[in-house]
């Protein structure tokens, strides 16, 4: 596929050129938001603008159609400069029925485009969303947004007359007709959709027939219809050259590890029970056999874990993935990896919580179950992804930690970063840093706790191997002999040594690379998805003359050596998180700095807007 | 590459081995007269029969007394986490198929925390041999009642007697579906080691209850099938193809079926084909004579059953084999480059 | 204070109920065409038959979309974590006796995670309904398989079918030693209400397998018994006391036993009392009733077993009464004081 | 049992007055040492001393006779002084075999009392204990220590020879031999070990014959042998007035729980799945069915948190008891108490770790598993006994609390306090604060997450209520209606309000009691088990006229209002803890303080001196 196609669409009205835009598409979880969505987003990929998504959908499967909690929706924001977040109000709104009109009206600027499909808003649909009357029969509605009244139902319906479809078959096609519109609202070009009807649907004429017509009906809608003055173009952004792909988070996660086997040349297991939303690394892990990733979908977290400790000992990377809930459960499992010092691998994709909480939903609450939520002395290694392509690196990342250091190594992603998507440019494999992975066939003198100096790390020896039979276990053993002891200075001994060597592990962090000056006023620290929403919130300060700056850890524990020495540079530290402030606790507790927090808990990304305006308060209480 | 290979050292001849080869250098720590002594030179003296090189075989346990097991064995051998071995071993066989792997429980590590992945593992049938110690009581926290303690067991935690009734391993265990089922008793060092042999080479979960003595919190709870007075009369040693028949040489006895209801009888009083014949090809009436028990029906011990069933680790490969097949081995560069791409320049 | 009083309302007449009364306020939140709302309404149906009490009715669930039932039912009701009701439904029972508790749960819920409490929860026979809904499938995580799908199942995470045999829920109650066992369809209501109605009135842990249709991500797993032809050859409805029969009139068919194994045959080519009759109070025949399944058998519908148990909760409440009987009820005040104490004035 | 009696014991010899005295017995695992401490403790405690003591003995069950891991002992310091600690160094050591020497001897004072019973010291112990020759012959050992080398065995058969015992039976006294000989070096009253003699072998009266025997014989030689030249008379200690017991933490943990359901007239569920050191809760308590609180053994430690969520819903105390490792497991099921917002009462009585470490040794290392050993934000309050005694106030604390606010309340003790004794003064239950379990009955504007102004508590309601009927769960709920809510500021309101309703427990808490000047150089801030020792390093101190005080904590989240105010009191703040620094960081989090920790893991509880030691030398730092 061309590029010089990506960028043709015809276009006959005035047409404005902008930088960036925001819109939402919301319906009915039957409607086909997140397809829409996604179309959408690879056809201004395409269009080479940068990108960053929101989907949103209900915990239920299928919530009945037409009610408030049953709206699905999928936000976008793309531009032709560095997009930093999906966005936090909306330039344009598609909704699909009274109940989406309901829940997403409030997002949308004044004076945004708002487009309805009529024909979804009859009674019982009104009744369903809790519309006393019609809110389109609302004279104010038009004078606040330019509202666009649709009947896609029935131009969707026309459009197929002459198909050999059912009804219902027909009427699933109106999403494309909102996406063929929007498409020409903001000349995105439809080829790649096109495309991907053909893949998607290949085998049924018919169908692949009635998606093409009704997307090229609602693009032509758009141009033909009165309704429509004028609409904009936006520009490839200013993006490093190379191939790019989209990329979520969660498939970013099974591919970093599939990159990390394949470089390792070691066995991998992954063991998981199906938890939202982390069951699509399983999902994808499981398609992807020919790389001899062995997926175990275990009775329950505890067996998922510790099945992948068992594979560790076996001289296979073992990982395990779940969320929140199901990571509580594997404490006691990572637990033993970490006194058998063994290589172990845990995603913890986190959601809305306590207890089963929103599963659907984003948080970044999970921080201090990683560092501590475990019995006695329990060190992991901790790292968060700051995107979802980051998380492809930071998966290989972990990988590499473990076996180096023979230690679990925990990885904090989110719902957020798990299901959002963007541009990815894709990066060579060679190119990544080397995973090493010696373990030990000599007899001579072995045993299974002497250490390597550098690293502390104790040897690794694949069952199999002549001469090194040994027994380890969850009690205590001495130092080196690796036997079971009682011995109280040996005890101190090794639970130091446990911590130390995951102390160790700073060797590996590169120093810490501030966005914006080297000292000022205010620095802004972050982990996780909310990097793009800071960095964003930081330029916008930055771009008023502001002496703030921002630092984003992608290792949570240990910290970066340099740390503690940056955060002294700057009057104020703020630390914006999805939860009631987590790793302004460590920091504070780490270096004595005054860090304050920016906390909002609501299961959605922090808008930049609100850290744009926590930081200038912050900056205000200085003067 | 595929992790099954990089074991070299399997094409090297098995040696010769003897009981002591499988003796480690630790000090064995039960109490003097446990049962798990007995169990653990059966075992160490089967071992060379088996003909598999020592560094290919692998004890993984729980916690509890008997999960104390693999520091004792010369082999490979991981103590894990309370109930957890079955995991535990599957990982490591999903990883590791080419090892040979031992999984020793108890009445509580396998039948209280761990009865879910006891259950699971079964189903799967995933390639082990598991050993479950059951002395009917927590020995290791010095003396609760277990899952397996008779219905008013009085214990520590339980001065008034226990309130719930046990379940039966091996009934437990054919229902999950397990492929090999067998009791043994601690104190038959040679029917030990016989049924320990034939599980050892049954391919897929094999099942073996021990019956074993605590001493110390419970015992003789397996009198029955100790004292020499009760046992004639109490202990069913199964023999395939051969009718249910116990007893002194002088009052044999026998089973046979009314509808679905075992009946003792008086060997010769009934024909010799109406008896009962022991089919270990046979799960669903191992089902039914796994239910008997002293008084009112002898303890049958031996092979209640021997399958064949799908292997859940040579599935998981063969699907690895059929998709390199297909599609040849995987590529990450290829993977990165696959579906939708543009390029900016 | 006796915990068990404490609920004077148990001696107010028992209100005339309608099902109405027991729709709670809550938009039902199941896929449109989910085997989940006929269960719903045919237990909202059957409720004002038991005549007790609204508020002494509790519904206790894990996690899945059959464990969103309790929301549904206007009751006093708890939607507890993933695989923990029947541990949370015991302890409350434990508190109080005095309730009439349901436990639902799936199969994955309820088998997968949840397998062990399951296990226990039987074996102790606490007195609740426990309602398993079997859709052979993870419903609300969208669509893994479960421990009772088939065997080579294709799901989300199995692109290339699973690898693990399933486990009967009725097979694995019955070895758990459960005291009620029965199996009931989602497009029966009749005979749901029926099964349930009687699963209500058993005292003990009643255990109900529905198989409930997952119409978004496992359509017509059941259609052996949804599909009018192959039904009527299919399905085995279970009469106490009454010969196993089934098929259409002008083609009867029955079980008889060779030996252990069921044989199925035409009804009039074997004499009357040859047919196996089924007994409910007969766990051995239950156990290899429940192990038969199409195309081979029939598949049972009904109640397998029905039998009296000591009940965990019934003997600790002796207990206490026996050492109140015995020793008077406790006071802390003397508690402090026995034993050896010393005065220092 | 009159008082006179207990200080009636004969002193021909001379007898020297100490104001207290540290002594260990240690023998094989079969030797019966625990009930010699125990019962020289008794007789101790009957003379007025106060007491401290330390059991110790190993994880194997009976491990083999006369290896070192089989050793087992029980030391204790009483004195006519306040004792805070079973003590550092022994001034008297009983070894009944060679295993048992080695692995003492260490800590004699040199010039202390060395029993030893020479009949143990054959070939077969020596080698088993690593012995290349009998250390007896060593001639330096009788210039360092008082050896008294006694034929313990012997003397014992020979007081039984007529008796119709077995040899093994006869054997088996020979620890009143050591005990007796023992009680008369201290002149501590035999009486109450004989009267316990009776109770315990009443049924067989050769064994009550015998074991008095031996008793008296053990004394006898004392008074007779000339190898004793003088023996020690430790006056009564000046305590409080008042009828006292001995009291280990465990009982008093479960003694607690049976004050609080007696008071509260709530039926009680106790959920547990044993393990070390917490399974003497369950058995205590399923000794007292008398009050109708029920014990549950479940099957695992999921299943015992839940349950007891259950009885909770129920209107009963739901309580659980574990151990690290059990504790990790029940995270998820304290999870969903913490969102239902019901009582749960969790015991963790925390032992060496992580994993399965160190079974019957201690630790403090649960702190931040108890803070956050959860997903997501899920805040509980959580208590830690100071004493032994202590235990029965804070578990009925804890149920106080648990019961006012609706709310999941965590207690750590740890291994030392669960089997550690001390003289108790034993309480009037009447004098204990009232328990306020208010059952909401009224159906009138009933919603289940209404909440109470002051506490922030939402309705208890017991099932069985007409027109009460609700359904709670895991998901998110709407404040108020406690209907599912995916609503984002609903969220963001309820974590808060979690969170400040744990808060609001602080209003329960007393002023914090300073041990010292209200100023000053350092402040010594302590929590759990190690009050005691830290009470007699600061005591030390404070003898030497240092600016030193110490703060003891029993509410360690929320902390005590004032702490904050008298942290700042002091130029240093140090922190003992057998962990690597937990209180400390949560203490620098919380009030950036540059609080110091000092921190030993071997299993065993802090020794005075050592905390004496850390407190001199960050003296020093300062000047
Ligand atoms: C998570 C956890 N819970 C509880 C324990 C305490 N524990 C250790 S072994 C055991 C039971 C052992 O019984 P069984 O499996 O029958 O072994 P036995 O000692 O009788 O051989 C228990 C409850 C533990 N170690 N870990
Ligand atoms: C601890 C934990 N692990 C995993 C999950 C995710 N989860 C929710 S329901 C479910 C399985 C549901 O299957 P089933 O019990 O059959 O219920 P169904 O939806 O099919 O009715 C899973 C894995 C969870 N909520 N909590
Ligand atoms: S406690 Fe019982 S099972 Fe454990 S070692 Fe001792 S005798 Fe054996
Ligand atoms: S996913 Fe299946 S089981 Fe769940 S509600 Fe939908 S149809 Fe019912
Ligand atoms: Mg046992
Ligand atoms: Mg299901």
């Amino acid at each position: 596929m061309s590029e010089t196609m990506a960028r043709a669409t015809a276009a006959t009205k005035p047409r404005r050129t902008l930088t960036r835009a925001v819109i939402r598409f919301a319906g009915d979880s039957g409607d086909g938001m997140q397809v829409t969505g996604e179309q959408f987003t690879t056809e201004a990929a395409w269009a080479g603008n940068d990108i960053a998504t929101l989907p949103n959908f209900p915990a239920e499967i299928r919530a009945p159609a037409g009610t408030l909690f049953g709206v699905s929706s999928f936000q976008l924001q793309f531009g032709s400069q560095r997009v930093h977040t999906p966005g936090d109000l909306l330039d344009a709104l598609v909704a699909m029925n009274p109940a989406a009109f309901k829940v997403h009206l409030t997002d949308l600027k004044s004076g945004g485009i708002l487009i309805v499909n009529t024909a979804a808003f009859d009674q019982r649909n009104l009744d369903k969303a809790g519309f006393a009357k019609n809110p389109l029969e609302d004279a104010g509605l038009a004078e606040k947004y330019r509202l666009h009244q649709v009947d896609i139902t029935g131009l969707t319906k026309k459009a197929l007359e002459d198909l050999p479809l059912n009804a219902k078959e027909k009427d699933r096609c109106k999403n494309f007709f909102a996406l063929g519109l929007v498409s020409w609202i903001y000349t995105r070009p439809v080829d790649p959709t096109l495309e991907w009807i053909k893949k998607r649907f290949g085998k049924n004429a018919a169908i692949v027939e009635a998606n093409t017509r009704v997307l090229k009906a609602g693009h032509a809608f758009g141009e033909t219809a009165e309704i429509f003055g004028e609409n904009y173009g936006i520009e490839a952004a200013e993006m490093p050259a190379g191939t790019y792909r989209a990329m979520t988070g969660n498939r970013a996660l099974a591919w970093g590890l599939l990159a990390a086997a394949e470089r390792s040349q070691l066995p991998m297991v992954f063991g998981a029970y199906p938890i939202t939303p982390a069951s699509d690394i399983l999902h994808e892990l499981s398609m992807h056999k020919r790389f001899r990733v062995r997926t175990f979908q275990a009775e329950d977290e505890i067996a998922a874990v510790t099945a992948a400790v068992g594979a560790a000992f076996g001289g296979a990377i073992g990982v395990t993935a779940s969320s929140g809930p199901g990571i509580a459960l594997k404490g006691e499992g990572i637990g033993l990896a970490v006194t058998a010092e063994l290589p172990l691998v845990i995603f913890d994709i986190q959601r809305g919580g306590p207890s089963t909480g929103l599963p659907t939903k984003t948080e970044q609450a999970d921080l201090m179950q990683a560092l501590y939520g475990r019995n006695s002395e329990s060190p992991v290694v901790v790292l968060a992804p700051q995107s979802p392509g980051d998380c492809f690196f930071i998966a290989y990342e972990a990988v590499r930690i473990a076996v180096k250091y023979m230690v679990p190594v925990m990885v904090l992603s989110d719902g957020y970063l798990a299901n959002g998507s963007e541009p990815w440019l894709i990066p060579d494999p060679k190119a990544l840093p080397d995973i090493e992975a010696r373990f030990r066939t000599d007899p001579e003198g072995f045993f299974p706790y002497l250490r390597d100096q550098a690293t502390l790390a104790r040897p690794w020896v694949r069952p199999g191997t002549p001469g090194l039979e040994h027994r380890i276990g969850g009690i205590e053993k001495a130092d080196g002999s690796g036997n079971i002891s009682y011995d109280p200075e040996n005890h101190d001994h090794m639970v130091r040594t446990r911590a130390e060597k995951v102390r160790r592990v700073a060797q590996e962090i590169p120093p810490t690379t501030v966005n914006g000056p080297e000292s000022g006023d205010v620095l802004v620290v972050g982990w996780g998805g909310t990097c793009g929403a800071i960095t964003a919130a930081v330029e916008e300060a930055q771009g008023e003359g502001r002496a703030v700056a921002s630092v984003h850890l992608r290792y949570m524990n240990p910290l970066p050596p340099d740390l503690g020495q940056i955060l002294r540079q700057y009057h104020k530290v703020l630390v914006p998180e999805i939860n009631l402030g987590q790793l302004v606790r460590v920091l504070r507790a780490e270096y004595l700095v005054d860090a304050v927090g920016f906390n909002r808990v609501r299961g959605l990304p922090l808008a930049s807007q609100e850290i744009y305006e926590a930081i200038t308060q912050l900056l205000e209480v200085k003067r | 590459m595929s992790p099954t290979a990089g074991a070299p050292e399997a094409t090297r001849p098995t040696p010769r081995y003897t009981k002591k080869d499988f003796e480690s250098d630790q000090d064995v720590r039960w109490c003097p007269g446990c049962g798990d002594y007995a169990i653990l030179s059966a075992v160490q003296k089967m071992m060379p029969d088996l003909g598999i090189p020592r560094e290919d075989i692998v004890f993984i346990s729980g916690i509890g007394c008997s999960s104390r097991f693999p520091y004792y064995m010369n082999t490979y051998g991981f103590h894990t986490i309370h109930g957890r071995a079955p995991a535990v071993a599957t990982g490591l066989k999903l990883a590791r198929p080419d090892l040979k792997i031992f999984v020793v429980t108890g009445d509580g590590d396998g039948l209280s925390i761990g009865g879910n992945h006891l259950l699971h593992v079964l189903r799967r049938n995933v390639d082990l041999t598991i050993l479950l110690f059951n002395n009917r009581i927590y020995g290791l926290t010095k003396g609760q009642y277990s899952p397996t303690s008779e219905l008013g067991k009085v214990t520590k935690s339980t001065p008034q007697g226990s309130a719930d009734r046990p379940v039966s391993p091996c009934v437990f265990a054919l229902a999950c579906g397990a492929s090999f089922v067998a009791r043994t008793v601690d104190r038959n060092v040679a029917h030990m080691e016989e049924t320990l042999k034939r599980a050892s080479r049954h391919r897929g979960a094999a099942f073996v209850e021990i019956l074993q003595n605590c001493n110390v919190y419970n015992d003789l709870a397996w009198n029955v099938l100790y004292d020499r007075e009760s046992k004639v009369m109490a202990e069913l040693r199964l023999q395939h193809g051969k009718p249910l028949v116990w007893g002194p040489p002088d009052d044999r006895r026998g089973l046979v079926l009314e509808g679905v209801r075992p009946k003792v009888v008086k060997v010769g009083e009934v024909a010799e084909d109406a008896l009962w014949v022991h089919d270990e090809r046979e799960p669903a009436s191992a089902l039914l004579l796994s239910q008997l028990w002293a008084p009112d029906y002898p303890v049958p011990v031996g092979v209640l059953v021997d399958v064949e069933a799908p292997i859940y680790e040579d599935q998981v490969l063969q699907q690895e084999d059929k998709a390199i097949a297909d599609r040849g081995p995987g590529d990450v560069g290829q993977l990165l480059r696959s579906g939708e791409t543009w390029t900016i320049s």
